[in-house]
């Protein structure tokens, strides 16, 4: 008994100190609690490695050259004052003048050109630039310029708005290794937010009121940003509906069917509530039988039922993919070739798939209610979502079920998310669902690289394309379509034939458009981005923030 | 002799059919194991089939209501309880028959290397806990289905029983009924089989219930940190489920609460026919 | 000497079982007067260790039927848990059977000690343990076993710990079951003895000193109670019950006793043939008739009633006139 | 009443404690006697005295670890395999008859048990086994074909007396036979065994504790102390001149009925290990186990 008092002693002892350092308490009316973005406790701000970088570090304290607003597909000058063309492989930065780092000294010419040529010098995650520009120059104290070997529009401007600009003072004299591995702990740039504090689940940035950005844009609306490592959207929600939990970008069921008693908001008032965000898309081996066959493909991509999975299971949060799979943003959308689209696309017709396949000689010759391939063998396929991701795993419960009734056998499976990845990157699944880096972007060219990536002649592959469907002739057109000048009609043509093969050949099918997850809860903040008021694209997503997320903290005003 | 009579002969049987805590617990227990064995066929729906209206709360039409996707609960039950009573008997079984025969032979070769290593084994496995092994399994298995949850189960959980069974065998060993049989010229296999395995039987039965159960409780926790199969449907994935989805949030307790009130029954009345048998089996307990 | 301190009236304890009723003990009668020890014999299932316990503590499956059992003009069988909580420890105290091996291994003894009279609301403070050293005098038990653990001790040590305990709030009563049972022949003599010692010293009142061992009652009991099946045979002093048993029980009991002057090989004992009859629902009639070569018709159809014969002499036999005249039992 | 049957020979068991202890206790030490045909032999001590370990020696339900076990002179610790042949002739009954048959089984059983082991034939096996309980007075038609529980102390323990009387053992040895028999039955098992030793020529080595049914029974009283045999000899030389400080004191120790003990003499039981020793060194006069006059030896000294 003496024993139990003393651990019981003991224990609240530490629980006491640990709520004290952790637990500082925030006026409410001036923080604002954010969560879907953190998934361990911070410990890594680094901007030269951003997979490990803790929410923020790029875009709340290092900031970009630009952000884009896809809502609005505006590529937004940010630390740049402009950026051009000069000629056909020279872009021209012009940088706003009077910013400054945290620590007093001047932002300029000297930091971009850091920041270009670190990755020259080291072999940096953003290294392979130089694949494609040849040199970088300072022209004065606020201009750059970059040359350029090819001129691979599309890329470049995905570039501009993704890379965050470094202080060279600070990182200058580090090794390559010193550099990558420094966990960057106090991190210190010129955005609108600066490090405060860390707790085991949270991250704590309080806002930077000398910001370059306050007389141009507006001073961000939140005096500390908490935020939270939640567990999962079961725990988001309970926190949502007690007001603890201001913005949340979780995937959250049942949204739709009480927002309106809690106050939440969500982009779209009614379906499909949420912006989309990436694609989910549906891989096939290509390598093996019988999706090999573009046929067989094509006769899988009539089968699905996506509309039932968007109404059943994401209750009407999502909307289903179009046969293109590009997301209907506008610099996506104006890509879309309509007769293609027509042409070629599909939708939901099992009559028609089942007719794909009888014409091409898939039969059920054993009479067991599946089709047989033309040469008379069994097909029993599997189709495989990471265990644990519940949406998805529902999903592909409904489409093996609809596959299974045009004849084809697909049973779903869950491995662990491990087994699942050393499959999609390995090979030797027959079917698997994935979204890795469909996200919306300035250029449908990021889609199609990834979608049709041509980096498919290795042991394992990460860039995409897990099918591993090999067609050099699309490869090329991608190529093509990067060096073809945004919005010209000969980067249209190419666009309209690259559909045309992926929807003829169809090595993958576009599913769905995961939502841009975003619920917002209205007890301390309003003018949250919505339908009426697009103010943001409403991501607190690491590598987010810069396509809409300063807009929206700029925008939020307390309701006090 | 009458029935009554040839009962009232066999002491245990008799105490047993006069113990209430046996009764309902066995009328409880079989009458959930009908239940899952003609599940299937009195299932108003499959259990992966959108059934009905999404939310709705339990009817004559949805006797336990339907989930976030309007999946018939009650069926996902009578589908579920199917595994669970695998997982209960295929995990128990395994974890009785191991722990039996590690103890018995550490049991019946105490003090000797044998029982050394034996024991030394079994403390170690006991020492590590389940969930930790199987996430290490499960980075080797690409899948878990119910009888493979069940087999990890039942070679996780046998050390406790190798204990107790050790213990059992020892103080059988040293009974001098087995002497007897040993200056009766017995061969050393009819005393094992004859003096101590027998002797065991009732012990081994209430620690074959409690595996039992233990084996459900556990393949359900499992279940609920997302370490459960990743294939079919049992209570327990039924219940992650509902918490992944957020039965509670959205104020379905029909789907989050009653898998569980069929399970708690379940295991409830493996205690009860556990606590009255040991009432049975024990005279000195007999009395009520 | 004559203050009753306990006086059993037609007592009942039945042990409720599912097949129906035990009865343990079946409408008995006696006293215990001050400074008396009264010891208890019978053979195994007579009731004797039943009557001790249910004394002291009523826990099923043992149930109070009828009677009363006064402990100083107050009727125990009918107090409440709590109330019975006051008066054990205090006013009645036992040494269970097994007692000596209800020790903590784990603990020392010092502990041992402090734990268990701290739940009877006593400081286990110095001034406590000087009394119990003063009293491990009295058993001839170094101070140092104060600080072993229970191991450390022999069964004839933890005994006279465990009497030494039981008795530390000088009990009015102290019920003795099989204390001297499971030790050696050694030790039973000196804690046969020290029973003596502590009623000669007035630290307890008086005892009941439960064993199926007549020659060690007959050496430290004022009155030995003979019990057989639930029911009482014989109650008499001592040296009447040794010497001049009237009640065939206790004749053939006595004789069947190893003398120390008898040898097989010259003169053969005799026992008792048969056993004593089961419990469970038994009906009316004297329990021993099956086993006693006088029974007669009144004893299947009618339980023998206690009778004083002559003064401080009782017993409960129909034909005991008849048996008394026979030598030859 | 002279042919020695059985030789105990300097017989000895340490038992390790622990299996990685070097520490030993002598369980027994160095003991010897000789069991003749016939004589029944109480063997008494104290718990811990090492009594039942000797026969459970005899019995090789123990492996010895010096010292050698004779049995119509042959060396049976030697030959440690062979079993059946010393186990027709040689039979234990053991203190708890509850504890000595399987409850499971009928107790048939342990008729079964010998009949298939031992004896060649099962023809008039019915018959010897029905003369057997007649011979220790009991009703065939009611006790066989039951179970154990169904049965009484004494009953039980009569049925292993008449399982030893069916093999017609040499030497039975009868550990705590009647410890847990009551008062009234008691004496009637031990009657009965002493008088089929007298008809049989059967030896009965008696363990006990309980020195005056010892006295009532035996011809020759081992004392045991410790693992030592401290005193050997004929009983009543034993009981009525003791000369071991041990044996005295047990002999004080024993309640008798009729005779109560003396009051004012101060009886304390740890005296006694100082007694035993003051023994020991006093006695230098005499060494080890010497015979003090006609078959009566006392240990003088370890």
């Amino acid at each position: 008994m003496k024993s139990f008092w003393r651990i019981f002693l003991v224990l609240s002892i530490v629980v006491l100190m640990f709520s004290m350092s952790f637990g500082a308490t925030y006026d409410r009316s001036k923080t604002l609690v954010a969560g879907g973005g953190l998934w361990n406790t911070p410990t890594n701000w680094n901007p030269f490695t951003p997979w490990n970088a803790t929410t923020g570090t790029v875009g709340l304290v290092y900031e970009t050259l630009f952000t884009y607003d896809p809502l609005t597909d505006n590529l937004r000058p940010w630390l740049a004052e402009k950026g051009e063309w000069v000629s056909d492989s020279e872009y021209l930065i012009t940088l706003r003048k009077g910013i400054t780092w945290v620590d007093g000294n001047t932002f300029d010419a000297n930091d971009v050109y850091f920041t270009f040529d670190i990755s020259r010098k080291y072999e940096l995650s953003y290294s392979n630039i130089w694949n494609y520009i040849s040199d970088v120059q300072i022209v004065s104290k606020y201009e750059v310029k970059i040359i350029f070997k090819e001129s691979r529009y599309h890329e470049w401007s995905y570039f501009l708005y993704q890379q965050p600009i470094m202080p060279h003072h600070v990182w200058e004299n580090m090794s390559q290794s010193e550099l990558l591995e420094t966990a960057n702990k106090y991190p210190m740039g010129t955005g609108m937010y600066k490090y405060e504090s860390v707790g085991a689940d949270r991250m704590v940035w309080v806002r930077n009121d000398n910001w370059w950005g306050n007389s141009l844009f507006g001073k961000p609306g939140p005096e500390r940003i908490v935020y939270m490592q939640i567990s999962g959207n079961n725990v988001a929600l309970g926190m949502l509906m007690k007001g603890e939990l201001d913005v949340s970008n979780f995937f959250i069921p049942g949204v739709p069917k009480i927002k309106s008693f809690y106050g939440l908001e969500t982009y779209y008032k009614d379906a499909p509530y949420m912006l989309p965000e990436n694609v989910a898309i549906l891989f096939m081996d290509d390598n093996k039988e019988p999706m090999n066959d573009s046929n067989f493909r094509r006769a899988v991509a009539f089968a699905i039922d996506t509309k039932m999975i968007a109404d059943k299971v994401y209750e009407s949060q999502v909307q289903p993919a179009g046969p293109t799979g590009l997301i209907p943003i506008d610099s996506w959308k104006s890509y879309v070739d309509t007769k293609t689209e027509t042409d070629y696309g599909f939708s939901f017709n099992p009559a028609k798939a089942k007719q794909i396949l009888a014409e091409n000689g898939y039969k059920d010759i054993n009479k067991d209610g599946f089709v047989e391939t033309p040469e008379g063998k069994t097909i029993s396929l599997e189709l495989i979502v990471p265990n644990g991701w519940t949406d998805w795993m529902e999903a592909a419960k409904i489409m093996a079920t609809g596959l299974r009734n045009v004849g084809i056998n697909v049973t779903a499976k869950f491995p662990d998310y491990s087994v699942f990845l050393s499959l999609r990157q390995k090979g030797g699944f027959d079917m698997l669902i994935d979204n890795a880096s469909s996200s919306v972007s300035r250029t449908p060219w990021t889609y199609w690289n990834w979608v049709a990536s041509n980096r498919i002649y290795t042991d394992e592959i990460t860039a995409g394309n897990w099918g591993r469907y090999e067609n050099k002739d699309l490869f090329q057109k991608i190529v093509d379509f990067n060096f073809a000048k945004d919005g010209s009609a000969e980067s249209k043509k190419i666009a309209a034939e690259i559909e045309k093969t992926l929807l003829e050949d169809m090595p993958s099918v576009p599913l769905w458009y995961n939502g841009m997850w975003f619920q917002a809860s209205t007890a301390y903040w309003t003018n949250y981005p919505t339908e009426e008021n697009p103010v943001g694209y409403p991501s607190t997503w690491g590598g987010k923030w810069q396509i809409g997320g300063l807009d929206m903290l700029i925008n939020l005003k307390p309701v006090k | 002799m009458s029935f009554i009579d040839k009962l009232k002969k066999n002491d245990n049987l008799y105490f047993a059919l006069r113990n209430k805590k046996v009764i309902i617990g066995a009328v409880i227990f079989l009458a959930l194991l009908i239940t899952a064995l003609i599940g299937p066929i009195i299932a108003p729906y499959d259990y992966e089939e959108f059934a009905g209206a999404p939310y709705a709360n339990p009817s004559f039409q949805h006797l336990m209501g339907t989930s976030i996707f309007g999946r018939d609960v009650f069926s996902q039950v009578l589908y579920g309880l199917r595994s669970t009573f695998v997982v209960g008997f295929v995990g128990g079984t395994l974890g009785t028959v191991i722990g039996l025969i590690i103890g018995f032979f550490a049991g019946y070769r105490s003090g000797s290397m044998l029982d050394e290593i034996l024991m030394m084994m079994t403390n170690i496995l006991l020492v590590i806990p389940t969930i930790a092994l199987l996430i290490i399994l499960s980075a080797y298995l690409p899948y878990r289905g119910v009888i493979t949850q069940s087999m990890i189960i039942g070679f996780t959980s046998w050390p406790w029983v190798a204990r107790a069974v050790r213990s059992q065998t020892l103080s059988l060993r040293n009974k001098e009924f087995v002497n007897l049989s040993r200056i009766s010229g017995a061969s050393t296999f009819k005393i094992i089989k004859d003096d101590i395995a027998y002797n065991m039987f009732s012990y081994v039965f209430m620690v074959y219930i409690l595996q039992f159960a233990g084996a459900i409780l556990t393949s359900v926790s499992l279940d609920f940190i997302g370490l459960g199969p990743t294939k079919g449907i049992s209570l327990g994935l039924i219940m992650q489920d509902a918490v992944n989805w957020n039965a509670i949030q959205l104020g379905m307790w029909w789907w989050a609460i009653l898998p569980g009130v069929v399970l708690t029954v379940l295991v409830t009345s493996l205690y009860f026919i556990n606590t009255g048998l040991d009432e049975v089996f024990n005279p000195t307990l007999r009395e009520m | 000497m004559t203050e009753k301190i306990l006086d059993v009236k037609d007592l009942k304890l039945y042990y409720k079982t599912l097949k129906g009723y035990v009865k343990a003990i079946d409408g008995i009668n006696f006293d215990i007067k001050r400074g008396e020890i009264l010891g208890i014999a019978g053979e195994s299932g007579c009731g004797k260790s039943t009557l001790g316990n249910g004394l002291i503590l009523l826990k099923k499956p043992l149930n109070y039927i009828s009677g009363q059992a006064n402990l100083n003009g107050k009727n125990i069988m009918n107090l409440k848990n709590k109330e019975m909580n006051t008066l054990r420890f205090k006013d009645i105290s036992i040494i269970p059977q097994f007692a000596m091996d209800a020790f903590s291994p784990t603990k020392k003894i010092k502990t041992f000690i402090s734990d268990i009279v701290s739940q009877h609301n006593i400081n286990p403070d110095e001034k406590f343990f000087d009394k119990v050293r003063e009293r491990l005098d009295m058993v001839n038990l170094n101070h140092s076993v104060l600080n072993n653990y229970s191991i450390e001790l022999s069964g004839g040590m933890k005994q006279r710990l465990v009497m030494v305990i039981s008795t530390l709030l000088d009990p009015e009563l102290l019920i003795c079951d099989e204390v001297t049972s499971a030790l050696d022949v050694s030790s039973q003599r000196f804690v046969a003895n020290m029973i003596g010692d502590f009623r000669d010293k007035k630290i307890i009142g008086s005892a009941i000193f439960i064993t199926h061992d007549l020659s060690i009652l007959y050496q430290i009991a004022d009155r030995i109670m003979v019990m057989y099946a639930g029911h009482i045979a014989e109650i008499a002093d001592s040296d009447t019950i040794v010497k001049n048993p009237k009640h065939p029980y206790t004749k053939a009991l006595i004789s069947s006793l190893p003398k120390n002057d008898v040898q097989y090989k010259d003169e053969q004992l005799s026992g008792i043939d048969g056993t004593p009859p089961n419990l469970l629902n038994i009906g009316e009639g004297c329990r021993f008739r099956f086993r006693c070569k006088y029974a007669t018709d009144i004893c299947a159809k009618q339980t023998p009633v206690q009778e004083e014969i002559s003064s401080g002499h009782t017993l409960a036999c129909w034909n005991y006139k008849k048996a008394g005249s026979d030598k030859n039992v | 009443m002279s042919e020695t049957i059985m030789k105990i020979d300097h017989l000895q068991k340490d038992f390790s404690i622990g299996l990685m202890s070097k520490k030993k206790v002598h369980a027994v030490n160095d003991v010897s006697f000789d069991i003749k045909k016939g004589e029944i032999i109480s063997l008494i001590g104290e718990s811990g005295s090492g009594k039942t370990t000797i026969g459970k020696l005899i019995l090789r339900l123990l492996r010895p670890s010096d010292g050698h076990i004779y049995y119509n002179d042959k060396d049976i610790t030697t030959d440690y395999k062979n079993k059946r042949d010393y186990y027709k002739k040689v039979q234990g009954i053991f203190q708890d008859p509850f504890a000595s048959f399987n409850p499971l089984f009928k107790i048939d059983r342990i008729f079964d048990m010998i009949f298939k082991n031992f004896i060649e034939s099962d023809k008039n096996k019915k018959e010897k086994i029905n003369d057997a309980l007649k011979c220790v007075g009991m009703n065939p038609e009611f006790i066989l074909r039951k179970y154990p529980h169904q049965l009484s102390g004494g009953q039980l323990q009569r049925l292993l007396i008449a399982r030893a009387l069916i093999m017609d053992v040499d030497v039975l040895v009868a550990d705590e036979l009647i410890s847990m028999l009551d008062a009234s039955t008691r004496i009637d098992v031990l009657n009965l065994l002493a008088s089929i030793c007298k008809e049989k020529g059967m030896a009965v080595l008696f363990v006990t504790h309980d020195l005056s049914l010892g006295y009532y029974i035996s011809d020759t009283t081992l004392i045991m102390h410790r693992g030592n045999l401290v005193e050997k000899g004929k009983t009543s030389l034993i009981y009525n001149n003791p000369v071991h400080p041990y044996t005295q004191m047990l002999l004080k120790s024993i309640p008798d009925i009729g005779k109560r003990w003396d009051k004012n003499e101060k009886f304390l039981p740890e005296d006694i290990n100082k007694k035993i020793d003051d023994f020991y060194k006093n006695s230098d006069i005499k060494k080890g186990f010497i015979e003090v006059e006609d078959d009566h030896k006392v240990l003088f000294s370890l």
